[in-house]
């Protein structure tokens, strides 16, 4: 997500954006080259199965994603625009500005899911909240993702080191138990949520958040 | 018959007395106190006064009983007791009692009730109906009075607030 | 060499011989002579043929009936058989585990199932002995903190107590454990004892949810106690009498349930309450409460309890038929004893058999057992259908419906009978009587 | 707080007058999961849930095994519901894969769905009706869900984990008359439905109950981001198979039930009208279906989606599932995560339990179509 790319060209960047983080996915197990290999072995080829057409970018989407770009301009980057699907990142100092931008002007009013995606080669993690809404008709089929990056650490230290965020439940007060969750998967710390304790895993755990890349199923 | 009952009715009656106010344990004693008043509803059976024995067991073990019983179970014992205890203070409060036993001995025997006949018939409930509504009424008013308020006072000190949610936001 | 059949030795099978008997006559001179010695002390033994029956002659009992006959007759009017077997506890566990197998098959049917099937081949008429079996085969299991005596006290009580209820209830003219001239009463002092075994149990097993399901046992029953009391007042005012036999007696005519129907719904309601029935099982609520105060029990002693519950229940559904149905009263269907085989006897072929001590029951008790079963049957069955039908309820709803709606109903029947006694239409020297 | 504790945990502060109680995971009234409720009488003063007693971490799993071989596992949260919880996966797969799905597959995919939705609202009655006592709407419903085990029997081969969503369509086509003995025990079973109406929904105590009991507002609903029934009992016009339709849902004839009250009541009827609703639509979809054609598109071995995500998302019978997929160019998935309604539902336990009277615990827990299976994951 480093390169400022063009926030109103869509598709494109997305896969320019993600192609540098593909590469950290397998890293984990094989490098790239060695992953072509493999996989040339097996006379599969590595090149994707949907090739990438340009689609034509839909107005209504494009009027939200104008007016948040225009009220925050290089703040947030516009990663893409599809019919009922926008996606934004932004810095996670400026987070609750933006959400809070998002519910007031745009009227989305609830969170649908926060995740965490692992990046470990490029040192981050991916926190994307899903917010939609229930009470503009218009926005009833529209999601928005909200993205944020925070840095990871390779010895993690959940709630203690840098993996640390403003938390957006006083903005989204539907966050709060997808927060705590995201905390003991991703060992991201959401500062300012009022209960950041653990949710689904044994009060004893004491490995590295299990759904970090390098947190490996036994017998995988 | 009649007299080894009435010697086990007042072992028991006596025993239980006892432990009720010996016993460490509050709910033990509470339970030895229902027997004890089990024993006195027995010697009204004794007695010939079936209707007296019956009120005596629903009334006083029935729910006075489980009156103490949920006050014991439900507050903290400190609460309740504060313990004062002392030899002095036991010995002092059998003196006391062994006055007290004297002195109403006396006083009954002196009186005519030295003798009872046992041979007349059963005291009959309806009698006693007749005499509270006639003869007794303005005690059994009075009682009824005192009963009523003090149910209408027990019921305003029992009264509760709800549990305020304050995450609501309308 | 097998250890299963050894070898055969004479000496041996001489040996086990003399064992087996030595061990018969002790057993039978410190058992069996005390027990013999105890029945000729208290049982009065008829004379048979100018001759005194004695224990000792038991074995000409079987061979002959004209003998047999009087001693049964004989042995059904002692005290301990009225205990036992009849108007006690024998009769009221039968109808209580027949009550038991009746709801399982009538809720099944209500819920379209099939319910017990198997045990028994005939529709799963056995299946009441295999979990008896079953309950009494477990280990029971007392928690490690529990209060080991009242803990144990528990069951008995329960047991005990619901046994002292079913004592009062008269099934037939003259058949009844205890006829205390205050009956009502004896029976509101013996509910009283109910809510204090569950409290005690409940605080006994040391758990919470025994203490929860306890408290709300108390409160349950209490509130529910006052209105019980004061809807059978009506009865008690208009047949003039505390003794239930005299209450039935008072019914000959018609039952109380024509005058007093308020009185009589009330008290259905409070009995439902008082079994802690569905719809008014919290104290036993199994999705909030676990079990209530019956969590903790296992094997038998739950067991205990399940047989006291369902005394109780047959106890109160006695004392409704008692009270509002007329107990025993009821036109006279059973047929009378054939009076041949008293005058001649009965002859097959060439045997004529005569039978002195026949018969066995007269014809009223026979009769009256009969309309008191069939109307205490037809009480349980209306207790057991709420369960099909009805979701339970909340404890302020049920202290709500005890406290305010059900004293207010019963003093409404109060008044009633109040109403007709000092109208001159019923009670003693009533238009009606 | 005088200790540094690390973050997850907390010191409790003990109080003579609350009492806590651990309802569950070994409780009869909790599901697998653990409500730690503290009550003050008869009062629930905090409730405190604790899921996670059968998380399996489905979404890592997800990340080991290929789209094709994450379809039999990603059911298992919600086995009586499979169909729906693998739909938004087949849509995000298929929209990942640009794959085109076959017409009369998607009558079918509808199909199933409804039926998979009446499995578990039945399951979710029966269960509610013994939480309150209520013997009879046990067994009644849990003996109805026969009739849709069978019909799923005979499309899929398996009684409760079909599997019978793929990308691409679905695995096989319908049996031999499966229309009118469809529509046979569809007709059946509006019938029944009538008759729970009688013994549950008018009982007199079962009103008095739950009406009026753990209100949430519409404000609330919103706010609390809750979804599927809730949502709609609290009069909020929502349902993604009319705002978002997926498949043929905008061809069918069917409607949103919205009650306004929000209370325990009228989440419990909500799904009991839905089925209703199911019907319709299963039998307008049975009108409609064209009678033949290809019912899968077929795959290529070890499909690879791009340098993509995407979210999609379909209403099952406990709200709206999400599955946001990343790939990365590779036969397996980068990340799915899955935001389900029952996880997204839990928020409203302790906020609805607070002030509540022990009482209607369960009618508020279980009113809230919270399945712990699912919100684990």
């Amino acid at each position: 997500m480093s390169s400022g790319t063009d926030k109103d060209v869509e598709v494109k960047d997305t896969t320019e954006e993600h192609s540098d983080n593909s590469e950290n996915a397998k890293s984990d197990s094989m490098s790239k080259d060695e992953a072509k290999k493999f996989y040339e072995e097996k006379g599969l080829d590595l090149s994707p199965d949907v090739p990438v057409k340009p689609k034509p970018i839909p107005a209504f989407e494009k009027s939200l994603a104008d007016k948040i770009s225009s009220k925050f301009g290089d703040k947030i980057r516009v990663d893409y625009i599809r019919s009922d699907r926008i996606r934004v990142t932004t810095k996670r100092e400026d987070i609750v500005d933006v959400a809070k931008f998002i519910r007031d002007e745009l009227k989305y009013d609830h969170a649908e899911s926060v995740s965490g995606v692992d990046y470990p080669d490029s040192s981050e993690i991916e926190v994307i909240y899903h917010l939609g809404s229930y009470t503009d008709e218009k926005l009833g089929r529209q999601i928005f993702a909200l993205a944020t990056r925070v840095p990871r650490e390779d010895v993690p230290n959940p709630g203690s080191d840098a993996t640390r965020t403003p938390s957006l439940r006083d903005v989204f007060y539907s966050v709060e138990f997808h927060e705590r969750e995201c905390f003991e998967m991703f060992g991201v710390y959401f500062e300012g949520h009022p209960d950041m304790r653990r949710l689904l895993l044994p009060e004893d755990w004491a490995d590295i958040p299990p759904f970090r890349k390098d947190f490996k199923i036994k017998g995988r | 018959m009649v007299d080894s009952v009435f010697l086990a009715l007042s072992v028991l009656t006596i025993g239980s007395a006892i432990v009720a106010l010996e016993i460490r344990s509050l709910i033990y004693g509470s339970i030895a106190l229902m027997l004890t008043l089990s024993g006195v509803a027995g010697f009204f059976l004794l007695l010939d006064a079936p209707f007296v024995a019956m009120f005596q067991l629903s009334v006083y073990v029935g729910s006075i009983a489980v009156l103490i019983l949920f006050t014991v179970m439900l507050v903290r014992r400190e609460l309740i007791f504060n313990k004062v205890e002392d030899k002095r203070r036991r010995y002092a409060g059998i003196g006391l009692m062994v006055v007290l036993m004297l002195g109403i001995g006396t006083i009954i025997i002196g009186s005519g009730l030295k003798t009872m006949d046992t041979n007349s018939a059963a005291v009959d409930y309806k009698k006693i109906g007749e005499d509270f509504l006639t003869y007794y009424s303005p005690a059994l008013i009075v009682m009824a009075l005192i009963l009523a308020s003090s149910i209408v006072g027990a019921m305003t000190l029992a009264r509760r607030e709800d549990v305020i949610d304050d995450q609501r936001a309308d | 060499m097998s250890t299963i059949a050894p070898q055969f030795r004479l000496s041996r099978f001489i040996g086990s011989l003399f064992d087996l008997i030595f061990w018969v006559i002790l057993i039978f001179s410190l058992v069996g002579l005390p027990i013999v010695f105890i029945v000729l002390f208290y049982i009065k033994l008829p004379v048979i043929n100018g001759q005194l029956m004695t224990p000792y002659l038991a074995m000409t009992w079987m061979a002959d009936p004209s003998r047999t006959l009087p001693i049964v007759k004989n042995f059904m009017h002692t005290t301990i058989f009225r205990v036992m077997a009849f108007p006690g506890f024998g009769f009221a566990a039968l109808l209580a585990a027949a009550t038991i197998f009746v709801e399982r098959k009538f809720l099944a049917k209500m819920q379209l199932r099939v319910g017990p099937l198997y045990c028994g081949k005939i529709e799963g008429i056995l299946q009441l002995m295999g979990d008896g079996f079953k309950l009494m085969s477990k280990e029971i299991i007392i928690p490690a903190k529990a209060d080991k005596p009242i803990f144990w006290m528990g069951p008995l009580l329960f047991v005990g107590a619901a046994g002292a209820f079913v004592s009062l209830i008269p099934v037939a003219p003259g058949w009844v454990v205890a006829n205390p001239n205050v009956g009502l009463l004896a029976v509101f002092a013996v509910i009283g004892f109910f809510p204090i075994i569950a409290v005690l149990t409940a605080w006994a097993a040391n758990s919470k949810w025994t203490f929860i399901g306890g408290l709300r046992a108390l409160h349950q029953m209490v509130a529910f106690e006052i209105p019980l009391i004061l809807s059978l007042l009506g009865v008690v005012i208009l047949s003039g009498s505390l003794n239930l036999s005299q209450i039935v007696e008072s019914q000959e005519h018609f039952w109380w349930i024509a005058f007093l129907p308020i009185g009589a719904i009330v008290f259905f309601i409070t009995i439902l309450a008082e079994l802690e029935r569905v719809p008014f099982d919290l104290p036993e609520a199994e999705s909030e409460i676990v079990a209530g105060w019956l969590t903790e029990f296992s094997g038998m002693m739950y067991g205990l309890i399940q047989l006291g519950t369902y005394l109780k229940l047959y106890a109160f559904a006695g004392l409704f038929t008692v009270l509002f149905l007329g107990g025993w009263n009821g036109p006279m269907v059973w047929p009378p004893f054939p009076q041949d085989i008293i005058t001649q006897g009965i002859t097959i072929g060439p045997v004529t058999a005569k039978f002195p001590g026949l018969p066995l029951f007269d014809q009223e008790m026979l009769n009256g057992t009969l309309w008191f079963v069939i109307k205490t049957v037809g009480v349980i069955l209306l207790i057991l259908l709420p369960r099909g039908v009805f979701p339970r309820v909340r404890i302020d709803m049920i202290l709500h419906t005890g406290w305010y709606k059900l004293i207010g109903l019963a003093f409404i029947n109060i008044f009633i009978a109040l109403g007709l006694l000092y109208a001159g239409v019923l009670g003693p020297g009533g238009l009606l009587h | 707080m005088t200790t540094q504790l690390p973050p997850g945990m907390h010191l409790e502060t003990v109080d003579d007058k609350i009492m806590t109680l651990n309802v569950g995971p070994q409780h009869p009234g909790s599901g697998h999961m653990r409500l730690i409720i503290k009550v003050d009488g008869d009062y629930i003063v905090s409730c405190d849930p604790d899921p996670g007693y059968v998380h399996r971490g489905e979404e890592k799993m997800a990340e080991y095994r290929n789209y094709i071989q994450n379809i039999p596992h990603l059911e298992r949260p919600v086995i009586h519901d499979s169909s729906n919880i693998l739909y938004p996966y087949c849509l995000g797969v298929e929209e990942l894969l640009g794959i085109e799905v076959p017409e009369r597959a998607k009558y079918i995919r509808v199909i199933a769905a409804e039926l998979n939705r009446c499995i578990y609202i039945l399951y979710w009655l029966a269960i509610y009706g013994i939480f309150l006592g209520h013997s009879t709407m046990f067994m009644w419903p849990a003996g109805d869900r026969e009739l849709f085990i069978d019909l799923l029997e005979a499309m899929s081969g398996a009684r409760v984990t079909h599997a019978y969503l793929v990308p691409g369509g679905v695995r096989n086509d319908l049996p031999s008359n499966f229309e009118e003995r469809c529509l046979r025990q569809v007709e059946y079973f509006e019938k029944r439905l009538k008759e729970y109406e009688a013994i549950f929904y008018q009982n007199p105590l079962l009103k008095a109950r739950t009406e009026g009991s753990g209100i949430l507002s519409r404000t609330d609903a919103i706010r609390l981001g809750t979804t599927g029934s809730v949502l709609r009992a609290s009069g909020v016009d929502f349902d993604v198979r009319k705002k978002e339709p997926y498949d043929v849902y905008e061809n069918l004839d069917f409607q949103t039930i919205v009650m306004k009250e929000g209370d325990s009541y009228a989440r419990s009827r909500i799904p009991y009208l839905e089925m209703f609703e199911s019907c319709r639509i299963i039998k307008d979809a049975l009108k409609k279906m064209p009678k033949s054609g290809s019912v899968r598109t077929k795959l290529k071995p070890n499909p690879k989606g791009g340098n993509d995500e995407v979210y999609r998302r379909v209403e099952s019978g406990r709200g709206a599932i999400g599955y946001y997929i990343v790939s990365n160019n590779r036969p397996e998935p980068y990340r799915v995560k899955i935001s389900v309604g029952s996880f997204r539902n839990l928020i409203c336990m302790p906020y609805l339990l607070k002030g509540e009277k022990l009482g209607n615990m369960p009618a508020v827990y279980w009113g809230l179509n919270y399945w712990p299976v699912e919100a684990d994951r």
